[in-house]
């Protein structure tokens, strides 16, 4: 059995076995009185696999902790979930599913799309507030979708986070730096483009070039050659997961060129950062959640950490998907525990008051400063940089608002 | 062997259901669809919605590739020509009565576009052709951002007859399955006509369809175009259901997808695309099913198995190929005379 | 009943030339079927007689020379066109479309005089119906029964016998109310009774229908039996025409088909 | 740079990465003019290679050149598998049906591998070093060159061996009349295997080369089927149709992907294709296919 194969399978038996008891058996398992449910599509196969499976791993130990820690007040967790296999039918079709067969309160689906496709039905319900792991701007809208929160910061509110950054450090130096876009032709890539063009206008930074490519099997060559004719001092990455982002680093060293390198959220996981570094090359960017070896400054880390070692001792690496998926269900707790103890029914209106109210919501440091729901999202975030030594992301910034 | 079956006129022979008992099959198959909504959990209704709007699709290319014989990979571009344009005309306020048809009309243009080089090259040629068509198409999807919403996509307001709204699967369902059933009567009545003749003809050899006075130029484009405006109903429909859509839904694997149905379930009968869009709907749903109930006993199956739900899908359009030419639609045949005079022996 | 079609056309073939690359398959072939009457086109292997069908149908376009069919000069018109003005035809090796049954087969041959628009096909309007059920009639009535084959209607084409194909073939062309009826071998491969029957068909054809009838086939004695004009081509050429009596005497004909005499 | 040094560097760029795609017509040219088929699993096949590429420098812990030797050496086995247990069973088929078998082949080799690996993205170590060539102000990346010199090589030796060889004469006398090549004594269905082993091959090179620079994933399929483009150009059928179609190619997408921006790179070569089907519909050096009535 092969490395690869023996980590993968680890895992998704992993999945499987949280997958198994909690799809079929939830709904067998005898319901609490008013058991507060939280649904989820999560992609557990196909190509988004990596980030379902730990997505889902986090929602399941959530559960588990907050249950031992007394649920939500007194109400017990229950979290149930199917594998969308990253497929849009797969995805709405589990949706109806279980809010016909749990009707939960809270849902966590796999993409953009699937939170457009399910926008509908679920305020139409009235009693579910849906989440994805998608940043896109359009899905952070308190009027638009009322019933939909984005757990983190939005691809603009990111780049705009990286301007700000990129124009305090410059702001000792002789010449604002020159700034190159690298991104990926979908949604993921481009969403946050024109934001972060704006902001860099208004901070009087250049972007020197944007360069768009296909999201996968890039042909690196003619795009770095464009590179080397802008000669950026910063090359900003959007909309790649790791791909190609190394290949342009090498191809870059090859040409003479040392640009600094920026990518945010999705793209600082290790797969990333350590690719690039292995060429010398200190990987910058902007998360709005912590890396999980901060357990000195953030408490709830030291939890999430002790609940692995618990219930999931192989599974070494937390990917920001494992954070975001926890600090999302500790928001959905946070509603519904407003909202339980001002004794009022889980229906839309009520969790998106409690929601809005969240303005200074504790995070138990997951996400930095306290978090301000009442945009239906948590706009801040840092700058971590690349330590070769420690290998690890390491903090570049305080945090920062957007 | 069927017996008390006598036609006195021609009529009677040329009728869709000859004998009694098929219209009595055909009216309670009928009944039972269309009380589904009363009867049916939210689930199976969804589903069925679903496996509704892929039934069209495979209806319309079920007359182009499976009787006319003409590879077209554009399909799934044709179904987002068609939600697209549904998109537009009723954000202007247009009632579904009228952007569906309308919807339909237009990708049958671009079928009849896409379709222009099947008349100078075959089989494999064509089907790069188409897909180049597929390619340009999801181009223009991507790029079109006034009309298409771009790549974040584009909303959808719902279907509504005389402010009735049609919201919910309930009422799409309703929509969805009468779109079904007339188009399927309609391409069943097509293959009654010259015009289903000469498709099968163009297909099996069409040098010899056109001494016999088959027209090429206007029988090929005709199948393209016929094609198309099923795929375009059928977006037209996924607009309705979804209520919004992007781009990346009209992938190429969707395209696969029809095909696989139109093979598995059988080439060129209106029940062969039925079966061939329900079998394949549903089967990552029974792969599911069979993962889950299988977990109990052995924990590692549904990590095995969910991934391989391609793996199955490949599988079946293999084995089929390979072992039942005619798909499902035969193996349905077979089981039917098998009961025709049961309990008696044939 | 529909009304009996129009009388058999004339058809001549005035100097084709046809050539594929280097191969000049046929040169300046010219010759008459005379209306209502039965021609036989005959010569050995590779003679060129199908080339001369194919041409005819459209299917080949010749060098040089021109094709009437009656009065119009129908060289250049499409091959669709063609069966349109009267030219019907059956195939050497049998073109019967597989995925159809005999008499969707059979009902081909009326495609082209059906003027149903594809969106009443789709809705089955009652005009569509009717010129559906018309068209069956007529099948019914002077194709079916004339040739013997209402026992065949719903089995499927590759199911029947060599003989029972062709007899197929020959409704088909027939459904194509056809002036000018062209048969290519339509007995070949068949036992003396089958020739005999489509012997008879061909004859009745012509006796009823008064149709032109183009035949090329290598069965001598039904060829002499029920043709009134035969042309003779070898290697591209036309090296005889006449009726079969004198035909037969023709030195040249003899000498291509049984090689030249041995002069003492 | 002068204008002038960027179009020839644009030019260079797309003529060079024309060279791996052409390795990858030649896969797929391979199985058409071997057995009739167009192989639409060419791109899985190619990811099939490199995945078993990297599991061999990974698990097995083999130096990359072994590991390469030893995928090449499975995928030929596998290729040659598919021939006997799906292909030679629907010989005789329509087109339609061939062309979904190979579809069906690459859903399957596809969950395989996603079911066995998973989504991620891996980098292979690459085969060559990648010292970068400047000329003038031009600068050609180390990787660039490396995989063109083994795709020019690769395809040089299998000119060679069409050509000389006599298993080569062997094999393009099935391809072009097997039934002929049956009677002089050729073992046909051995012929059709050997050609899908070496279209399994040439793919699993033209995948090891782009997976060592682009990095590895399922996703790397995709990137054939832009290369369908180019074979259709070149004419299906023909050898040295889809070498030259796929430099063309790839000096199109780059001068698309320089002048009219990233987003055109996909879709040009595919207007490029449907000009050519009109124009000359069995591409340039395809030979138009005799009906027989």
């Amino acid at each position: 059995m092969t490395g690869i194969t023996r980590r993968t399978l680890v895992q998704s038996i992993g999945a499987a076995a949280s997958l198994g008891p909690f799809a079929v058996g939830g709904a067998a398992a005898q319901a609490h009185k008013g058991d507060v449910i939280i649904g989820a599509s999560q992609p557990i196969t196909g190509i988004f696999s990596f980030a379902g499976v730990a997505m889902n791993h986090a929602f399941n130990d959530f559960v588990t902790w907050k249950n031992a820690a007394g649920g939500v007040a007194g109400r017990k967790l229950r979290y149930v979930s199917e594998d969308s296999g990253f497929k849009l039918d797969q995805g709405v079709a589990i949706f109806k599913k279980i809010m016909a067969a749990e009707k939960p309160s809270f849902f966590f689906g796999d993409s953009t799309p699937w939170s457009k496709a399910v926008a509908q039905d679920a305020r139409a319900s009235g009693h579910v507030i849906t989440s994805s792991p998608s940043l896109a701007g359009a899905l952070a809208d308190p009027a638009g979708m009322p019933h939909h929160f984005v757990p983190g910061s939005t691809y603009g509110q990111l780049q705009e986070i990286l301007m700000e950054y990129i124009a305090r450090s410059a702001r000792g130096a002789a010449a604002k730096p020159s700034i190159a876009y690298v991104y990926s032709d979908g949604e993921f890539g481009r969403d946050g483009i024109p934001a972060g063009k704006a902001r860099a206008q208004k901070l009087g930074l250049n972007i020197v070039g944007e360069i768009i490519t296909r999201q996968a099997g890039v042909d690196v060559p003619p795009e770095v050659a464009k590179l080397r004719r802008m000669r950026p001092d910063i090359v900003i990455f959007q909309g790649y997961l790791v791909a190609p982002i190394p290949e342009f680093v090498r191809q870059l060293r090859e040409a003479g060129l040392n640009p600094q390198i920026m990518a945010t959220a999705w793209a600082l996981d290790r797969g990333t950062y350590e690719a690039v570094g292995a060429l010398g090359t200190r990987l910058t960017g902007v998360s709005t959640y912590r890396y999980p070896h901060e357990t000195a400054d953030s408490p709830m880390m030291a939890i999430i950490r002790d609940q692995l070692a618990k219930s999931r001792p192989d599974f070494k690496h937390v990917s920001p998907y494992y954070i975001c998926a926890w600090l999302c269900g500790m928001v959905y707790a946070e509603i519904a525990e407003r909202c339980l103890k001002a004794n009022k029914p889980l229906n839309l209106a009520n969790m998106k008051a409690a929601m809005e109210s969240m303005t200074a919501f504790d995070t138990g440091g997951l996400a930095g400063l306290l978090a301000d729901l009442s945009g239906h999202q948590i706009a801040s975030g840092r700058i971590y940089a690349y330590d070769p030594d420690k290998k690890t992301m390491e903090p570049a910034s305080g945090w920062i608002k957007a | 062997m069927r017996t008390a079956v006598f036609h006195q006129s021609f009529r009677d022979d040329e009728r869709l259901l000859d004998s009694r008992t098929q219209r009595a099959w055909m009216a309670a198959f009928l009944a039972a669809l269309f009380t589904m909504p009363f009867w049916g959990s939210d689930y199976l209704l969804a589903m069925a919605c679903i496996v509704g709007i892929h039934l069209v699709a495979t209806l319309g290319l079920n007359v182009t590739t499976g009787s006319a014989g003409l590879i077209s990979l554009a399909h799934a571009a044709f179904m987002g020509v068609g939600c697209y344009t549904v998109a537009w005309l009723a954000r202007h306020g247009w009632p579904f009565w009228l952007t569906l048809p309308t919807a339909g009309a237009l990708a049958a243009l671009l079928g009849v576009v896409v379709g222009l080089p099947s008349l100078r090259v075959k089989g494999l040629y064509l089907a790069i052709a188409t897909l180049a068509g597929h390619f340009v198409l999801s181009f223009v999807f991507r790029e079109w951002d006034s009309v298409t919403g771009g790549v974040p996509g584009t909303t959808i307001p719902r279907a509504s007859l005389f402010g009735f709204e049609l919201r919910g699967d309930r009422r799409n369902f309703f929509l969805i399955f009468g779109c079904v059933v007339l188009l399927a009567l309609a391409a069943r009545n097509l293959a009654r006509t010259h015009h289903g003749r000469a498709f099968v003809a163009v297909r099996d050899r069409d040098f010899s369809a056109e001494i016999l006075g088959v027209n090429l130029l206007r029988t090929k484009l005709a199948a393209f175009a016929v094609g198309a405006f099923y795929a375009g109903v059928a977006g037209g429909l996924l607009g309705y259901f979804y209520g919004s859509i992007t781009p990346e839904y009209f992938a190429l694997t969707l395209a696969v997808f029809y095909l696989a149905a139109i093979i598995v379930g059988g080439l060129g009968s209106v029940l062969g695309s039925v079966l061939g869009a329900v079998f394949m709907t549903f089967v990552p749903e029974a792969l599911r099913l069979l993962a889950h109930a299988g977990s109990q006993w052995l924990p590692g199956l549904a990590g095995l198995l969910l991934p391989m739900g391609q793996v199955v899908f490949g599988l079946l359009i293999i084995g089929f190929l390979i072992f039942e030419p005619h798909g499902l639609a035969a193996v349905w045949a077979r089981v039917r005379r098998t009961f025709h005079l049961w309990p008696f022996k044939t | 009943m529909t009304p009996t079609p129009a009388a058999g056309l004339g058809l001549s073939v005035e100097g084709v030339d046809l050539r594929f690359g280097g191969i000049h398959a046929l040169r300046g072939v010219s010759f008459q079927a005379g209306p209502g009457q039965i021609t036989a086109v005959i010569g050995p292997n590779g003679a060129g007689k199908t080339s001369v069908f194919n041409t005819i149908s459209g299917f080949y376009r010749p060098a040089a020379g021109r094709i009437r069919l009656g009065e119009s000069d129908i060289t250049t018109a499409p091959v669709h066109a063609r069966a349109g003005m009267g030219l019907a035809r059956s195939f050497q090796n049998i073109a019967l479309f597989r995925g159809l049954s005999v008499l969707e087969n059979i009902k081909l041959g009326g495609h082209h005089g059906m003027r149903t628009g594809l969106l009443s096909a789709l809705a089955f309007t009652p005009r569509a119906r009717a010129e559906e059920l018309a068209l069956r009639e007529e099948v019914e009535r002077r194709v079916i029964d004339f040739l013997e084959i209402d026992h065949l209607r719903h089995k499927p084409v590759d199911a029947l016998s060599y003989g029972l194909q062709k007899r197929v073939e020959l409704a088909r062309a027939l459904a194509m109310r056809p002036r000018v009826l062209m048969l290519d071998e339509p007995v070949a491969g068949m036992n003396r009774e089958e020739t005999e029957d489509m012997a008879r068909f061909i004859l009745d054809v012509q006796e009823e229908w008064g149709v032109t009838v183009l035949l090329v086939e290598h069965d001598m004695a039904m060829v002499m039996d029920i043709s009134s004009h035969v042309v003779v081509l070898n290697f591209g050429e036309v090296i005889a025409a006449g009726t079969p009596a004198e035909v037969r005497r023709h030195p040249a004909v003899i000498e291509a088909y049984l090689g030249a005499e041995v002069h003492p | 740079m002068s204008e002038w040094s960027i179009l020839a560097e644009t030019v260079l760029l797309g003529a060079l990465s024309g060279g791996v795609m052409a390795l990858i017509a030649l896969s797929f040219v391979l199985v058409y003019k071997g057995t009739g088929a167009v192989n639409f699993a060419v791109g899985e096949v190619m990811m099939l290679g490199a995945y078993l590429y990297y599991a061999g420098v990974v698990s097995f812990d083999l130096p990359p050149w072994l590991a390469f030797v030893g995928s090449l050496v499975v995928i030929m086995a596998v290729s040659a598998l598919v021939e006997r247990l799906v292909l030679r069973p629907l010989a005789g088929q329509s087109v339609v049906a061939m062309l979904m078998a190979t579809i069906g082949l690459a859903s399957i080799i596809h969950g395989g591998v996603e079911a066995v690996a998973g989504g991620d993205t891996y980098s292979p170590p690459g085969l060559l070093p990648r010292t970068p060539m400047t000329i003038g102000d031009i600068l050609i990346p180390g990787a660039v060159l490396g995989n063109f010199a083994i795709a020019a090589l690769l395809i040089l030796g299998f000119l060679a061996f069409f050509r000389w060889s006599r298993a080569g004469v062997a094999l393009r006398a099935t391809a072009s009349d097997p039934v002929t090549a049956a009677t002089l004594g050729i073992h046909i269905h051995r012929a059709q295997q050997l050609t899908w082993a070496l279209s399994g091959l040439v793919g699993t090179v033209a995948g090891v080369l782009i997976a060592s620079s682009v990095g590895l994933s399922p996703l790397l399929a995709g990137t054939a089927l832009a290369v369908l483009a180019a074979i259709v150009l070149g004419g299906l059928d023909s050898v040295a149709g889809a070498i030259v179609a796929s430099l063309i190619v790839g000096i199109v997408e780059a001068l698309a992907a320089g002048y009219l921006g990233g987003k055109t790179r996909e879709v040009v070569p595919y207007i490029v294709v449907l000009v050519v089907l009109v124009v000359r519909p069995y591409g340039i050096f395809g030979t138009r296919a005799i009906e027989r009535l």
